[in-house]
């Protein structure tokens, strides 16, 4: 048993902290107020944290990345989001590339998509699951082959042609190449009926359609995706044609990344939500006398600390876990739970402000950040996936 | 006798309104350009249609040209608004209520001549209670089971040599002050002979009284806010109100009713959602997970309804209170603090429903969750609430 | 008119109870040896003299010797004598319910005339519906939202040659079956040549009709009970009941009133310790963390009451549904969920700050939690209760 | 980061283990039920344990025992509290001791006191804190030199002169050897007056009281302590006279160790809860079908899965950062957090038995045992304590 960090990971997280508070934390909530969801987005922070190796922190050491392991990887992502949730998302979400690409890419791809990649710190990457009917049927597949994915691709000769769409995809409009489940049989149950393509950006037929206007995250863009007779070379299929699903339970899976790093952000906001509320009781008055001073701000900041150091030793144990490719319900089950605390924490920080009379704009935006964890990691149907796993 | 009937006008009231909200606001309201939480203009049109419904002077007396609806039947009104726009609902309630103080119980008869006609014939005539300082520390907090001292007021009210009063002073959060026409101000005045503190009204309009508008984001109520500042603002000697001041300080029940339409029109929208969507080959209602928040939103808006509809109930009748068919609560107070946490909670659940369009800002529920925050937040917030209300159990007794 | 006056009447009674309760029930109830979750003999004393006193047979019509009490009075009642002690109140609930169903409306006149008046007499005469089977399973569960099978009743009457009832049959988890001297048990039976459910009187203190009691620890509601086995138990022709069944089916609201009556033993026990105990140089109602904690307490019991109430004054006036007066909601079925949930909650947090005395078994904090924990697994418990709520809101649609 | 155990820490989690299957859980319910809170202990489940090395765990090697370190501790404590949370809390008991004795008691005091303890397996151990008047002022000490411990000694010779009670004092009626904290100055404030002391069970002027009739944790038990001049020589005054609170906040600290204890515990019952309910949910049917197909089992049984994970993390990086001696407001955080997490998941435990129509009394006595943490580990007080560590 040993929580200390070694040499590598204390250094990635300390120049994370030091990105998130130079950097991300005063760029912060400006970005958030902008009105237009299409120009949230600053260009120049991807960059620079790019320079530094966030982008494509996890891409293998060949290829010209740092090979960070997972407690590397929940350290920065917790880091980053405590300067700002969704920039520090901005960049995590490049890195289920990485996992993919060295557990499931073929020498062919590695070097076609990751090279360019590697090249230029504005490339971003995306993955495309959700379309309008639906994402729960996606997560929970049922037997009904009518259900889940509808954004199809028919072979014709060595290329693949789709039809369809896809939404609220995160990077959907800005990035640079995407991973799509696209169904390639109609009449298989979705376990047996998709494919996991790698689209570009530039390919024909395909567009971007609205630009989503979320109420939290806002530096993190969601996309519609429209592919009208869309042309994808059957030599960016992952793996096995209708294998897609077969695949995301193995390494390759980039849900099980998705659940750390949802769970690892989180801690992020908890602690930022913590550092608020513990300043804001040092210093602020009520009737004369530090807030810290009084019980009732006492017990809510008691119930923050523990409900952040909690999920802080579940999402680290689940880090490790993960290096040691210890395959178990912790990932879902941390992810869930993330939302039940980053909402909590988010909630009492601006109750903690408002009982103080001050509106503050910082803690509203947590509150707003953490709401978006009730769609993405923390519904009934995820709640229900996790559970059927531990009681199987 | 307990009766839980409503009065056949209550009924037939409440379904006007369900209706006026359904073909008229509700299709506005929810324009996607409306759900931002940003500056939203006030729907005037929709304002001023509601007021020549006569909800703009709903609680005024019959005699002085209102409704004389009571506590309950504005309740009933203000929820069935705020299903629709709750900004409507909070300006139309909070003109409501000010006008039945003021002019059925205030004014002397001769400032009701004056004032009543201008303000009971004019569907854009607005009023508002300028009284919260920006200085002004309310809450109980560390003061709890204390004696406190007396609230002071910074805003002057002097004599001029022409016997008008002038009064100086800044005051914020004043709800509907970008749309009032009439003000009672709080000020500090010598009459009599004695300093303390006095009523005085004040009309818009006038150089020596600004406005300046509350951004929406800063706001801890529902409708439009703003800050009321006087310079040396003349108003006649006659302006000065001799009624009982403390009748401006109730809790403004209407702000629970809107807090129940935000709940309502979120619970609405999950329902009908949850017998559209489909997952797993059924239509989300019938899967255990989504029935059991259902059931979860619909007890606590029911139950807290009910817990609104009774502190109403209560402010109408003192007797009830007195002849121990009510407990001596703040029953109130006690009905704030359950109906935002509920509502905020429920509003919340609704969305988790709606998945990712739970948080996009061109559908409603994001909105709803927005709605039920402010509230939330609202007056000195729920912690210090609960301290009132366990002053009241020690045994003190507010003042 | 939306009236929460309580009448005279109901005052009064309630008046009278608190007094019985405080002078004679609470002084036994609170002794060390009755506060362990263990066997406990019924207070039979405290129960007769209750019966005396007209709690037996209070919603029985004035007519028949009752006192025509409503269900609201009813809860008032129950709530008043479960702060005393929950297992008389359930009793004398229980008897009570019953005899207003069975005397006023179920009974023939021929049965009324020779079964009234050996029960108006005797203040030791209780009843007890036997309806329940050992294998009966009442739950909706994966049955949510899908057509569900009839119930089928085990529990058969056959005709004898002479014309009377031979019933045979067990049920379990009986109310009042230890005590009652007249049962209903219903039973499958041809009549008319038709066979299905129908009900049967049939009186205690037969060899073919023997009780069984169950342990405390395994009852899921207070009072009494136990399991009722039939064996060739021949009973009149004429104890076949023609009236409508399903008026025994109406949700036990008296469950409900029990429930608070938990909460405000709690609650008062609290509130009194509270102002008592000195920690850091204060009382602890002094310090913020207390404060907060009862005004937690005192607002979610006073919102169930309300909550029950109005379950209550619903079933007494069903007019009040249709008229849209209230909502058409299950609001017994969602008072509760909120009940349970809100006094258990309540009964914990007054225990913690008796510190180590809340856990003990010769002080009534524990038993109050105990007690509270009862009525939330009562019935079907609350997560089956939830899916039949969000049944209903399946069927009614908002416009 | 290494969330591992070594073979040892391994071995001991598995001898509890076993313990717990074969010796503890069978016994639980029937010790539970027993009406005499007096006769509830089963001394040959003590010899038993003992002899295993589960008394005398923490004493150090030189002295004969084990010297278990902290993450040692908390896998045995979790593994016997998941056969039986009193029976745990039985043998922890005398784990202060080892605490106390290594690091604040003379070499005199160990050979009095350590080897007799060592020689006899129903040598239990005891602390006095609470009194009639109350504990939490013992917690968080007021100035107010009239608050706080009233058991009084007054010097006579080499010896103390002790008047006054402890209430609800584990192990008070059973044990052999108390440290109690007595007030050896009536006018300081409290945390300059009081000493702490060793006191045998055959001090003349000592007797036991009643023994508390606890609605949980009744292996456990709890009684009333009586001192009418008592006579204790000075040779058995731990550390400086008047000094016990200053100790208390070092190594020597018994409340650094009973943070990790009731967290610890806690744990135990989360997994014994977890068990149940995952075991009815695989077996028990309704309407013809598993209870785990059920959406609301499945909810419930998430929930519990990850508040019990998420202890389990805490707990386990506390017990860490206890063996590194890296003080820090987190062990207090972990034992309030443990009392909300220890009762909701055995009540939910409870719920998923009610939903399927099944009164399992060792569900109920997982919630009557829950509900001790509100006092020992969760109250306003102790919570509030933990925040101003965190505030100051």
């Amino acid at each position: 048993m040993d929580f200390s960090l070694n040499d590598e990971q204390r250094a990635w997280q300390m120049k994370a902290r030091k990105f998130a508070d130079e950097v991300l934390r005063p760029a912060s909530l400006a970005r958030d107020r902008i009105a237009d969801p299409a120009k949230t987005i600053d260009w120049d922070i991807i960059k620079q944290g790019s320079k530094l190796g966030f982008r494509t922190a996890v891409v293998p050491k060949e290829y010209g990345g740092h090979a960070i392991d997972f407690v590397t990887q929940a350290l920065v992502m917790a880091e980053l989001a405590r300067g700002d949730s969704a920039m520090s998302k901005a960049f995590s979400q490049c890195w289920k590339w990485s996992h993919l690409i060295s557990m499931a890419c073929t020498q062919d791809q590695k070097d076609r998509f990751l090279k360019p990649f590697m090249a230029d710190d504005t490339f971003v990457l995306g993955k495309g699951i959700t379309e309008p009917s639906g994402g729960s049927d996606n997560r929970l597949p049922p037997d009904d082959p009518k259900a889940g994915v509808k954004l199809r691709a028919v072979r014709d000769g060595d290329d693949w042609i789709l039809n369809g769409e896809k939404t609220f995809i995160a990077n959907g409009n800005v990035g640079k190449l995407f991973f799509l489940d696209v169904r390639t049989d109609p009449n298989a149950p979705l376990r047996n009926a998709v494919t996991l393509f790698l689209v570009p950006k530039d390919t024909p037929g395909f567009r971007v359609g609205k630009v989503f206007n979320k109420s939290g995250w806002r530096f993190y863009q969601n996309g519609e995706m429209i592919f009208e007779n869309a042309r994808v070379p059957h030599a960016n299929v992952i793996g096995e044609v209708n294998g897609a699903y077969a695949k995301s339970t193995g390494d390759a899976s980039g849900d099980l990344f998705g659940d750390l790093e949802l769970a690892a952000n989180a801690l992020g906001v908890c602690d930022a939500a913590c550092e608020q509320s513990i300043n804001l009781a040092r210093t602020a008055t009520q009737g004369g006398k530090l807030l810290k001073e009084q019980q009732v701000v006492q017990l809510k900041i008691n119930r923050m600390c523990a409900l952040t150091e909690a999920l802080r030793s579940f999402v680290m144990r689940v880090a490790y876990e993960h290096d040691q490719r210890a395959h178990s319900a912790n990932a879902g089950l941390v992810m869930n739970l993330a939302t039940d605390i980053i909402q909590e924490v988010a909630e009492l920080n601006a109750d903690i402000h408002d009982s103080a009379g001050i509106l503050d704009e910082n803690a509203d935006k947590l509150v707003r950040d953490a709401f978006i964890w009730s769609h993405l990691a923390g519904d009934a149907v995820q709640r229900m996936k996790v559970s059927r796993r531990v009681l199987k | 006798m307990y009766s839980l009937h409503l009065s056949a006008e209550q009924i037939e009231f409440r379904d006007m309104i369900r209706d006026f909200v359904a073909q008229e606001v509700k299709p506005v309201a929810i324009k996607p350009e409306r759900l931002e939480p940003l500056e939203q203009p006030l729907l005037t049109d929709l304002l001023e249609k509601a007021s020549s419904m006569g909800l703009r002077t709903m609680a005024l007396s019959e005699d002085k040209g209102g409704a004389g609806a009571d506590a309950l039947t504005s309740c009933i009104v203000a929820e069935e608004l705020a299903v629709g726009d709750v900004d409507i609902a909070a300006v139309l309630a909070e003109t409501s209520a000010l006008s039945h103080i003021l002019f059925d119980k205030l004014m002397s008869p001769a400032q009701r001549e004056r004032l009543l006609p201008a303000f009971a014939s004019d569907d854009r005539f607005h009023l508002a209670y300028a009284d919260r300082e920006p200085e002004t520390d309310t809450r109980i907090g560390v003061a709890y089971h204390q004696k406190r001292a007396e609230g002071r007021i910074a805003t002057k009210a002097t004599r001029a040599s022409n016997g008008d009063w002038v009064l100086n002073g800044t005051k914020s959060g004043v709800p509907n002050a970008p749309v009032a026409k009439l003000f009672i101000v709080s000020a500090e005045a010598e009459v009599d002979g004695k300093s303390g503190p006095h009523l005085f009204i004040v009309p818009a309009g006038v150089p020596s009284l600004t406005v300046r508008a509350m951004p929406q984001a800063k706001r801890a109520f529902h409708g439009i806010g703003g800050a009321v500042t006087l310079s040396d603002c003349h108003v006649p000697a006659d302006n000065l109100i001799k009624g009982d001041a403390a009748l401006l300080d109730t809790v403004r029940l209407h702000d629970m009713a809107i807090n129940l339409g935000i709940g309502r029109a979120a619970y609405e929208a999950a329902l009908e959602y949850s017998g559209i969507r489909v997952q797993g080959g059924k239509c989300i209602i019938e899967h255990q997970a989504t029935a059991t928040r259902l059931a979860d939103i619909v007890i606590s808006l029911d139950v807290a309804r009910n817990t609104v509809w009774r502190a109403a109930y209560a402010s109408d009748h003192p007797d009830a209170v007195s002849d121990r068919s009510l407990p001596d609560l703040p029953l109130a107070a006690m009905a704030r603090v359950f109906t935002s946490t509920a509502v905020y909670r429920a509003a919340k659940d609704a969305a988790e429903l709606f998945g990712a369009m739970g948080v996009m800002r061109d559908m409603p529920l994001q909105k709803y969750i927005h709605d039920a925050f402010i509230c939330l937040r609202s007056g000195d917030g729920n912690a210090d609430a609960k301290l009132r209300i366990a002053e009241t159990l020690a045994g003190i007794r507010p003042a």
